[in-house]
């Protein structure tokens, strides 16, 4: 999709303006469909438990036409795109992890919090 | 009256352990068991397990801790010889001589035993793992029997509160009888250990942990702080003691219990809830020693004085915030104890001040 | 075949190199120059070295006694504190990496410079500004009593110099992400033509696991201790209880990248070590693709484990089971590349000079350290020994039996090459017998301790310990007596050592292509492309007194047997 | 000399010219030059990204544990605000887009007006911000500790306040911006004085892009008032979306005990820290969530028994919201001033066919600072 300029030196590829344009348009239109679903996602009759797995979903395509077309990655060198999604897999990781382990002890914060609440009410 | 015997229950140091070593000993030898030689479990006793190495084992699961260690020991014993010796060996044999490069012939690669010492201590790995991880579900989930203890740990002493209500500051168990302790901490991070018990658990601000074991041995073990918790780290230790039985318990305690003076009562209270922030041998701690301050006029951080009276020290108590004396300011380190102190627990601390005060008086 | 003259002029001793090309402080100060920034870097960590020696000479001397006066509880705490916090993020992290790697990694890879000289200015100054902030927790009069780790709510509720602390080892990670995003991208973009993967020297190979650890962990960090920071000053409630926070959770932000970096800290040595090993042995190294995979593999793997600090926090038992079983999978590569070291010296030319008895000394230390790790793995006996100077002895014989001896080591194998002048080797060689016993004789008693129950951070103890606390301080000071005698025969030769040709070695990495001390651009030729671990392709030039590429000989004067004699 | 480390070290890179090469001794072509740089700017997106994933576990940690906290506590954010600042981001993606290929092909000129444009969009963006966060400290809405709601807006107090009807907070966001704008227009009248004719040009850029700020906090006022009511009223059209909220309508002006600096709580943490966190945390308790909700809050009682557990975890909600986007705007700053050293080399015509590395690795960064952005809007605006 890059223009062919034959003066250019190889690691130079400028994008098409109608590319550009495009990608930007698109970008629009998932934040207004994503603000929309937000706003009238219940009075349209959506189940609540849609609204965070399609707000999260429009995200991602936004940052995949972003990082596609806009960072270039799409002919960019593999090395520099494993890299980046490479961080990826780490937050994975980290997130999943701590999430896994704070889920498992939760009930003993909250088996404190009800507690020390009823010895304040005691105590007052 | 010897009332320098308690006080030395806060910070039990090593001289108060052979004391309680020696008292408890004293009292199963009266009491209605002997020690039973056959505490040791079947399937837990291990034949590498030297004294000289370890504490005692005093808990169900020790002797299999102790096991997978030296188990380990052995096994990194063996490879540790074989690496340095082989290391030395190659050292002496091929070394340099007379600074001719002479290398002999060999081999720079080999799959087959690259793969062969990988694997094999892989497998012996996998091994450890599995002996530590089945030893380890022993130690932290608990029988359904288990006695519950609550333990409230802060800066720089341990409360117990057991099921009947009854609190000490040094923990009391029965042996042959689980345990579970239900932990909490006031302030920082705490750590719950006895060595004897190879057990070991942090205690965390905002939420409850645990700890299980089963006393197997009767005696007085070291109960300490193990989580850097600040200034008197170190001093955060109490003795834990195993009793041969619940009436046991019930005697070693009482004696105590038995001597219900105001004084007393005011002494007991103090150990348990000021004794890791106010000393009474006249040094400053976190908060200002106790023991010549009845009657003294106080100088305030706003440069006023305040005579430390009856009121004083019911504000000081309830309201922490009120009265805070020169040099341990800017604010108040202590907490309110509005609602875990009540009126009569403020006069028993009034007539262990005024007591305290009597008689570091009379030893000057 | 080459000429006496331009041999001479290639390998022998130059009248203008990095060092004496320019002068006067500016022209260091402001270098972009690899090697100098690489000296700047040693001296700074070298001042840490012996700044946290001291502190932890205090607290031996402090234990000596089980009751000891000498300083009080707070500042016993501090002194450990500072200790912890200045050897780990201001010397153990940077050690090898920024020091030793900055000199010898664009050498070795045959190219001018790193890829981002201003950058690694940077490094070095962003390395100053944060120490000094580490310090200014000393210099605000308040001192530091956290525990390098900063654990919370402690370290939010204690009066010290907590901010100041926390924000220069926010700083130090920046000098250290630096330093591992030059180091990847030089490694990546600027290798010698035709210089694969594979044809690269180990030591470039650990760095570069060590660099993808400094990129991916390093700024996790960062936010944890900007976090902290809000959680100090503002109260933000995400790790402090009193406001409905976690400090388990901080845990876990801690050691995400804690863990990580200890192998920030052991995987440089064990590619110093690699080299050092094979040079010495005269003999290719033995399963080259296995070690350099390994070192990738102990860097990803390092990711996967950090829940072994946490296994008595609160940290839940399933996470716990998992972290335990992934931690044992990352002894395989360690066990892995001490037998390739063994193997590799089997039938070698062994000789025993300064930097071969560090590496063995290595290889006996970290024995030890790696395989009392085990212990520390299994669930059940890390229990008893968790934060007890079990753990103490430990990871100091790892990172100080590991990273320290090969710092040295290192040291010792390239500083002909940097100077140009070679040093004493006998008094190298007590140097290193001091450091080796001294260590031993610190460290190992505080196994038997920690078996015993003896917890870590205690200001005083049990007088049953008084022996081996006693035993401990004794080797702490002939361990730091052993580092002194070989910073003199070091900084001696540096000065006044005989001059040394530019391969006194015989080994064949790209850096000894250059003459010693190297040129200002590093090599007066193109390097001549060689197998890193064939020692075969360096033949003796009688002229010169040195090593030189075969290419470069003259095939009437190689007389394999008339070769010199360092010792 | 080295141009590849763009915006990591923020040297004077321009002196490349003196010596009339672009290729830096170390490098061997202009290439291998690209492509360190290029590799080097991914590896610093990658620390970036790990940078930002602490917040995003703190987030989702506290998300999954009090999913019915977020739930309330995001009616507190102008979804309308956000979106129009999701759009003004991108936009300025879009430009940055352009300006890279507008320096590829080596049309200066070209890049620099994009490159302008951009710049005016990140302050606008800022200006927007700024008009959000003065409007929570107005309602009390701040950090954990000092997390007081009183869902009024205290009368304004300064003359610049009283005068445009704005919240005070607004204007001491605005006095760092005004000071700045004065200043660069001051310099572009003495460059143009003492004819330094680029550099003039490059101060009336500044000044351009400062003014973006103001016209970004126009708009938000203008949008925050359409879609929430006039300022200095209550927010009916919100809190009508919350029982919970109905419950609590305490109107005490505990706001403006804090009006002293808006930049600055520390006095208020202070207070809240020292007390041993007793006495104030019972008064921020109260405002918000002493009274037992009725009806339709029975699935948040479930959950909490007690609702003053829940005051405590909405400022959670804050601390983590304050904490990304204030990490985030940062970053905008950061990025402006590397948009500003762009703009002056384009300028000076800097740029060629093989040449253009430091637009395209700026560019990058600006990019992932749009991407976090990407994500922050729907995870802090968009929870129902």
């Amino acid at each position: 999709m890059s223009d062919h300029h034959d003066d250019l030196p190889a690691f130079c590829h400028p994008v098409s303006t109608k590319l550009l344009f495009g990608v930007f348009f698109g970008l629009i239109a998932l934040t207004i469909i994503t603000v929309a679903t937000s706003a009238l996602g219940s009075a349209l009759g959506m189940p609540p438990a849609f609204a965070f797995p399609l707000a999260m979903v429009i995200a991602t395509m936004k940052a995949f036409l972003v990082c596609a077309f806009f960072m270039h990655m799409w002919w960019d060198k593999s090395f520099n795109v494993l890299a980046f999604l490479s961080s990826l897999l780490f937050v994975t990781l980290f997130i999943g992890m701590t999430m896994m382990d704070t889920g498992e002890y939760q009930p003993t914060i909250e088996a404190f919090d009800v507690n020390n609440l009823a010895n304040v009410e005691v105590s007052e | 009256m010897n009332w320098q015997l308690p006080l030395m229950l806060a910070q039990t140091d090593s001289s108060r352990l052979e004391e309680l070593r020696e008292r408890t000993e004293a009292i199963s030898m009266q009491g209605t068991t002997v020690p039973d030689s056959s505490l040791v479990r079947e399937g837990t006793s291990n034949p590498f397990a030297t004294e000289y190495w370890f504490p005692t084992q005093a808990s169900s699961f020790a002797g299999e801790v102790d096991f997978l260690y030296m188990a380990v020991f052995w096994i990194s014993l063996i490879f540790f010889v074989a690496i340095v010796g082989s290391m030395v060996y190659f050292c002496v044999k091929y070394r340099r001589k007379d600074g001719v490069i002479a290398p002999e012939p060999s081999s720079s690669h080999n799959t087959a035993i690259e793969i062969l010492w990988s694997v094999l201590p892989s497998i012996i790995l996998v091994w450890i793992f599995y002996v530590g991880a089945e030893t380890w579900f022993e130690m932290r989930i608990p029988k359904e029997n288990a006695e519950e203890i609550q333990v409230t740990a802060k800066q720089f002493g341990w409360l117990f509160t057991y099921e009947d209500g009854d609190q000490t500051n040094e923990l009391h168990l029965v042996r042959d009888k689980p345990v579970r302790l239900i932990m909490q901490s006031e302030d920082v991070l705490h750590s719950f250990f006895v060595a004897a018990f190879r057990q070991k658990m942090d205690i965390v601000p905002g939420r409850y942990t645990y700890a299980y074991f089963e006393p197997i041995k009767d005696g007085v073990y070291r109960l300490s702080c193990n989580e850097y918790c600040g200034t008197g780290h170190s001093k955060m230790k109490t003795a834990c003691i195993v009793h041969t039985s619940e009436e046991d318990r019930k005697n070693n305690t009482k004696w105590i219990e038995a001597e219900k003076t105001p004084f007393e009562n005011g002494q007991r209270i103090y150990q348990i809830h000021c004794s890791g922030c106010h000393k009474v041998d006249g040094q400053p701690a976190t908060g200002p020693a106790l023991n010549l301050i009845w009657g003294k006029n106080e100088r305030m951080i706003d440069g006023t004085t305040e005579l430390v009276d009856e009121d004083y020290v019911l504000d000081s108590i309830w309201y922490p915030e009120k009265h805070i004396v020169e040099g341990y300011g800017p604010v108040s380190k202590m907490n309110s104890f509005k609602g875990i102190l009540d009126q009569k627990d403020v006069d028993y601390v009034i007539a262990y001040l005024k007591e305290l005060k009597d008689q570091s008086g009379d030893a000057k | 075949m080459v000429d006496a003259s331009t041999r001479q002029k290639l390998f022998g001793t130059p009248e203008t190199n990095f060092l004496n090309c320019s002068k006067g402080w500016k022209s260091w100060a402001f270098t972009l120059d690899h090697k100098r920034i690489g000296i700047m870097y040693l001296i700074g960590v070298t001042v840490a070295l012996f700044l946290a020696g001291v502190f932890a000479l205090v607290l031996r001397s402090h234990l000596f006694t089980f009751d000891s006066k000498m300083l009080s509880d707070d500042m016993y705490n501090q002194m450990f504190t500072l200790h912890g916090a200045v050897m780990v993020f201001s010397f153990i992290i940077p050690s090898i990496p920024a020091a030793l790697g900055n000199i010898v990694l664009p050498m070795m890879l045959g190219a001018k410079d790193v890829a981002f000289p201003r950058m690694n200015l940077a490094s070095f100054y962003l390395w100053i500004i944060g120490t000094g902030c580490l310090l200014a927790a000393i210099l605000s009069g308040k001192g530091l009593d956290t525990g390098w780790t900063f654990y919370t709510p402690y370290s939010i509720d204690t009066n010290t110099g907590v901010i100041y602390a926390t924000f220069g080892a926010f700083i130090l990670g920046f000098s250290s992400i630096f330093t591992g995003l030059n180091f990847l991208v030089t490694v990546n973009t600027m290798r010698a033509k035709n210089q694969g993967w594979f044809k690269l020297p180990l030591f470039v190979w650990s760095l570069y696991a060590t660099a993808i650890i400094q990129v991916l962990a390093t700024p996790v960090l960062g936010i944890t201790l900007l976090m902290l920071i809000a959680e100090k000053t503002l109260h933000i409630g995400i790790f402090d209880p009193k406001y409905g926070g976690d400090p388990v959770l901080f845990q876990h932000f801690f050691w995400f990248y804690s863990h990580p970096a200890v192998y920030i800290m052991i995987l440089p040595a064990m590619g110093v070590i690699s080299e050092l090993i094979s040079v010495y042995s005269q003999k290719r190294i033995f399963g080259y693709s296995f070690i350099a995979f390994s070192s990738v593999a102990i860097a990803l793997l390092g990711f996967l484990v950090w829940g072994h600090h946490m296994f008595t926090s609160g940290q839940s038992l399933v996470v716990t089971l998992i972290f335990s079983a992934i931690t044992f999978t990352v002894a395989i590569p360690s066990a892995v590349k001490v037998f390739n070291w063994l193997a590799t010296l089997y039938k070698g030319s062994i000789l025993l000079n300064t930097p071969m008895c560090y590496a063995l000394s290595f290889i006996f230390l970290f024995g030890i350290g790696g395989l009392t790790g085990l212990f520390l793995g299994a669930l059940s006996t890390d229990i008893h020994l968790h934060d007890t100077y079990f753990v103490v002895a430990h990871f100091h014989f790892v990172m100080v039996g590991g990273t320290l001896t090969a710092l040295l080591g290192g040291v010792f194998h390239w500083w002909p090459k940097i100077w140009g002048r070679m040093y004493n080797d006998f008094l190298g060689r007590v140097g290193c017998f001091l450091v080796f016993s001294g260590f031993n004789l610190t460290f190992f008693p505080q196994f038997v301790m920690g078996s015993r129950g003896m917890p870590r951070r205690y200001a005083s103890y049990d007088p049953e310990f008084q022996i081996f606390h006693q035993l401990s301080t004794v080797g702490a000071f002939v361990l730091g007596l052993g580092i002194l005698l070989s910073f003199v025969v070091l900084v001696y030769s540096a000065l006044r050592g005989p001059r040394c040709s530019s391969n006194p070695f015989r080994a064949a990495s790209l850096e000894w292509q250059s003459s010693s001390p190297p040129d200002f651009h590093n090599f007066i030729h193109t390097p001549v492309l060689t197998d890193p671990y064939d020692f075969e392709s360096q033949v003796y030039d009688e002229e010169l007194d040195t090593y030189i590429p075969r290419e470069f000989a003259n095939p009437a004067k190689v007389a394999p047997r008339k070769e010199p004699v360092h010792n | 000399m080295a141009v590849a480390d763009s915006h990591d070290t923020h040297d004077d890179h321009h002196d490349l010219y003196d010596h009339g090469e672009f290729i830096a001794h170390h490098f061997d072509s202009a290439e291998q030059q690209f492509d360190s740089g290029k590799l080097g700017i991914w590896l610093f997106l990658v620390t970036e990204i790990l940078f930002f994933s602490g917040l995003f576990v703190a987030y989702t940690l506290y998300r999954t544990n009090h999913p019915e906290v977020f739930e309330q506590a995001h009616v507190f954010l102008n979804k309308y605000l956000g979106g129009l600042n999701t759009i003004v981001l991108l936009f300025s993606s879009l430009t940055m887009a352009l300006g890279v290929r507008a320096a590829q092909l080596g049309r200066n000129k070209n890049c620099s007006i994009y490159i302008l444009i951009t710049m005016v969009c990140a302050t606008m963006f800022l200006g927007v911000k700024a008009v959000e966060y003065s409007h929570k400290w107005d309602m009390g809405i701040l950090v954990r500790s000092a997390f007081n709601l009183t869902y009024t807006h205290p009368t304004p107090t300064t003359e610049i306040g009283k005068a445009l009807h704005i919240s005070d907070y607004l204007v001491y966001l605005c006095v760092v911006p005004a000071l700045l704008l004065a200043g660069f227009l001051v310099a572009s009248v003495i460059s143009k004085l003492i004819d330094k004719g680029t550099l003039a040009k490059f101060m009336i850029a500044m000044a351009i892009t400062v003014s973006g700020y103001f016209l970004g906090v126009c708009i938000g006022i203008i949008f925050m008032n359409a879609t929430e009511g006039e300022t200095g009223s209550t927010h009916a059209s919100v809190i009508a979306e919350q029982p919970l909220m109905l419950m609590a309508s305490t109107q005490d002006d505990h706001a403006e005990d804090d009006h002293d600096d808006g930049h600055d709580h520390d006095d208020h943490d202070k207070a809240a820290a020292d007390s041993n966190h007793e006495g104030e945390h019972a008064d921020h308790e109260e405002h918000f969530g002493a009274h037992p909700a009725d009806g339709g809050e029975a699935s948040f009682d479930a959950h909490h028994p007690d609702p003053s557990t829940l005051s405590r975890d909405v400022g959670i909600f804050f601390s983590i919201y304050y904490c990304m986007t204030g990490l985030h705007a940062i970053h905008i700053i950061a990025g402006i001033i590397a948009l500003a050293w762009l703009y002056w080399r384009s300028l000076l015509g800097h740029w060629r066919t093989d040449y253009f590395g430091p637009v395209d690795y700026v560019g990058l960064y600006w990019h992932l600072v749009d991407l976090i952005w990407i994500y922050l809007f729907p995870l802090l605006y968009l929870i129902d």
